[in-house]
């Protein structure tokens, strides 16, 4: 689904990736890791066009990034659910609202979304809070609702950074088998993350490849951290 | 007429847009109050000054009535040859561009004219009075100096009393007037345009965080800018309304206590006139409409 | 004395005030320059209707001086009784409030009068001609009703003659165009004060993240107020500034092309009517100063 | 330094956190943990007063807080070090600027605090950063950052909201040991986190308690979790 190759950026000075190469396939589970700075999310805007290569190519679902118009960009991000690191929302909607915005951005009638809508509430445990803004949630509330929707319209691909960065181990297990659950039904699923238990805890269960980026390269490793 | 089409399209999708799309504009704001409240405030000020300018023009308009038949020319000439020379006069008058007419005045009249140093029953008949002609000016007037030439060759006993001269500066004064308050109507206007393009620029930047959402869950360029164009818009256009008709009502209630001033009719609008505030609400919403656009195309150039 | 003390230190505190506190505001940012656009565009408008309404003010009075002296009393009486029945119509008219001087005609004065309508040979020694008053008003005139009744009462044959009244409509249409002038500035200012109270508001609402972090790190509401209160004041006066010193450029070249109109004798100040405009900066500056301090104090009320 | 009796809060609607009592004694190191939503946010807010209580009293530094003026909490806060959540900065000014802001807005002289800025920032690891704006920053460095400002003024009490909910554990660590040396060196430290191994590592260095919130109640255990 995306693919980099020889893939380097800079944000002007020094480079924070160079010479990546590595092809996430449809179907695939990759946890990515590596020190705080190092280019995790970095990597990750390269993935849904929030940021372009200063070097090598990025395709993303068969097209060239490069080539991508907006317009295109904005179709590409409606088939890749983005949980982005500091889970930005619209301050004046309700909980419900944020969570079924793309379905509303995308011109889909938000009724066709609402048994998903549902399902995905009970499974993030944010029922009771839909009619809450996202001021009056609390941090890892906030991440399960980016979570749900990043997963409103079932992409094909989903990028999450750090999602479970601010929820206890329970909430953070079952918010990961959701992921699982996910993959296991064919999405490409690419999760950023510093904690090592979950990535231990998720290999227990599919054949996550686990990257790492360390001195601005990126390194793949099959089955051990 | 492809182009048209598109436009009117554009401006009915516009109006009756899909609700929903609104709802992801922070719905008020001090932003958004504050292009509401500039759009209002100088369209009550546009409104104001169109008045005074409009009133303004109806006083030069009735000066330049008032002021139009006060012109003479008096025949002084021997007993005999006074109507001759008058006949004569009065053919010369009436071929010279810039008078609409000239007439001998009667002797009743000629009373009436001296009675405020004489009293009405000076005796006229007695008295070497000359002739007089009363001049109607059009409203350039005639070339004076071009006509007193004339009349010195043909006419000899005839002189030409340009009694109008000192009273066209109060019509050139009160063009004037209308001018300048032309002149302030545009810079209202332009003040109205340049403020609603930062009203509408510092919504789009106070709700940077909107536009980055939206675009990171995939919504179209277009998709954003409707939005914010049709809030804006709608915001000007209730706004410059309240101002418009906060202005008449001021305008209708101001005068009354001054009305004194007969020349000067009042503030109001008169006949027609009253039509003319009501474009300013649609003037102030398609400035609203092309700042927004601008603005907002502008801000969605960059990536992410 | 002591609240103006504190006033005092409290504004110089402003305008030395300790630098580093300004760097907390976000410099710029489409918001603060709409401050300074709001003001200096509201600037530009007041001092432009202040030389309207003081350019029609020149107009007023000078049509009241053009005007002062047309009012004439006519005595027509047998040849004995004119020169005394004169001297009492004096004597009254000098008493009446509303005229400032009355005096006799001279037969030289007379004829140049009627010139218009009899030329200048008129033989004024063999007409019967009566004696005329020349009457300067002042500003607001007399009674002239109970003028007449006293006249006719005490002097027979003398009749007022109100050549002004005509003129009057001019000089209160004028009069009036300045109190409109001087309503515009009015509302002119008060449009100024709301839009930077808006604007004020709409910026403190947008750094709403900045007050939030300079409270959790343990900055007092005075200095928050101080650095948002001094940012403002600054813009408006920037903006003000810029304002009034272009319009006034504006001024001194617009109306060279009209010139002609010699009454309006130019929109220009006129010596020291150039002090009123600098005046309009440091009322915006003002305005700002306790709109932002009000804006800030309100919404640092709250907790947190 | 802190105490809270028969304190208790509510939002609105139900209450979040009820009769809680509690010491934060001088000296002392607590861990809060308790599932996402629990309230952890919350009580840290009643600690440095950006929420009063809607029951019982709050005492911070041997005042009660209702009792504060606005001017009281601007003091009291420059004596707390506090990671928000939300790590919030301002965002038009550099990472050193935005540090040393606690110093500036109490009326200090920036330049005695340079010594401790050019410690922390070492410690923290964002020496080659200070330049940056906070937007330029990656999550972790913004997290790293807000610890440093919180530290910056040597405060008596420092309030840390899930401050190693974005670092990798390596980076963890050495944040948790400069609370701990903190700690030792007579500062009070509450640091709300769900990171239950972060926890044990403390617990081997200092005599830390955790409080943990569970169904809208603060419970305190000694040793064990
Ligand atoms: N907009 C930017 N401009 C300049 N530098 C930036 C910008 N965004 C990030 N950086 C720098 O690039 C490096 C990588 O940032 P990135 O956010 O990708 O790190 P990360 O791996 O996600 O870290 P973390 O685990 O802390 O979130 C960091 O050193 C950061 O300071
Ligand atoms: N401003 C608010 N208005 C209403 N409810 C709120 C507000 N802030 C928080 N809440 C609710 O109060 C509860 C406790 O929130 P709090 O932020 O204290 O949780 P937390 O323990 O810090 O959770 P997390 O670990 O996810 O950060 C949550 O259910 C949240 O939705
Ligand atoms: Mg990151
Ligand atoms: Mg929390």
């Amino acid at each position: 689904m995306i693919e980099l190759k020889k893939a380097g950026f800079s944000y002007g000075d020094g480079a924070i990736l160079a010479d990546v190469n590595v092809h996430l396939a449809k179907g695939s589970f990759h946890f990515l890791t590596g020190p705080s700075g190092s280019g995790k999310s970095t990597f990750l805007k390269l993935c849904y066009q929030a940021l372009m290569p200063s070097a090598g190519t990025v395709k993303v679902l068969g097209k060239d990034v490069r080539a991508m118009t907006q317009d295109d960009i904005a179709m590409v991000r409606r088939r890749i659910g983005v949980v982005h690191q500091d889970c930005q929302f619209l301050d004046h909607l309700s909980l419900a609202e944020n969570v079924l915005m793309p379905s509303q951005v995308s011109g889909r009638d938000v009724r066709d979304d609402l048994t998903n809508f549902n399902q995905l509430m009970d499974w993030v445990d944010l029922m009771d809070r839909i009619n809450a803004l996202p001021a009056e949630l609390s941090g890892g509330e906030r991440q399960r609702a980016a979570l749900a929707r990043a997963l409103i319209l079932s992409p094909d691909v989903i990028l999450a950074d750090e999602p479970t960065g601010n929820v206890d181990w329970a909430m953070g297990k079952r918010l990961l088998g959701l992921l699982i659950e996910l993959n296991k039904m064919g999405k490409t699923v690419v999760v950023a993350t510093h904690d090592m238990n979950l990535i231990r805890e998720a290999k227990s269960e599919v054949p996550a490849r686990v990257l790492r980026i360390q001195n601005n390269s990126l390194l793949v490793s099959g089955a051990d951290l | 007429m492809n182009k048209l089409k598109i436009a009117w399209a554009r401006a009915q999708d516009l109006l009756s847009g899909d609700q929903s799309a609104d709802r992801v504009v922070p719905p008020s704001g001090y932003t958004s109050s504050l292009t509401s409240f500039v759009a209002g405030a100088m369209a009550f000020l546009s409104v104001f000054a169109l008045a005074l300018s409009l009133a303004t023009g109806r006083l030069a308009e009735r000066w330049s009535n008032e002021l139009a038949n006060t012109s003479t020319v008096r025949i002084s000439a021997p007993e005999g040859q006074a109507a001759e020379q008058a006949k004569i006069a009065l053919e010369i008058l009436k071929v010279t561009p810039g008078i609409s007419s000239a007439r001998l005045m009667t002797q009743e009249e000629q009373r009436r004219l001296l009675a405020p140093w004489f009293g009405d029953q000076l005796p006229m008949e007695n008295l070497p009075i000359p002739s007089l002609i009363e001049i109607l000016e059009d409203s350039q007037g005639p070339d004076v100096q071009g006509l007193k030439l004339r009349l010195a060759a043909e006419v000899p006993g005839a002189v030409l009393d340009d009694h109008t001269r000192w009273r066209r500066p109060f019509v050139t004064a009160a063009s004037r007037l209308r001018l300048l308050g032309l002149i302030s109507i545009v810079l209202i206007f332009v003040s109205m345009a340049a403020m609603i393009t930062l009203a509408a620029q510092s919504a789009l930047s106070a709700n940077d965080q909107v536009i980055k959402v939206l675009r990171l869950i995939g919504a179209k360029n277009s998709y954003i800018v409707k939005a914010f164009v049709r809030r804006f818009t709608i915001r000007a256009l209730l706004g410059s309304t309240f101002g418009t008709l906060f202005a008449m009502l001021f305008i209708l209630f101001l005068p009354r206590v001054a009305e004194e001033g007969a020349f000067l009719t009042g503030l109001g609008f008169r006949g027609w006139h009253w039509i003319l505030p009501m474009f300013v609400p649609f003037l102030a919403a398609l400035i609203a409409f092309v700042a927004t656009r601008i603005a907002a195309k502008h801000t969605l150039q960059g990536p992410s």
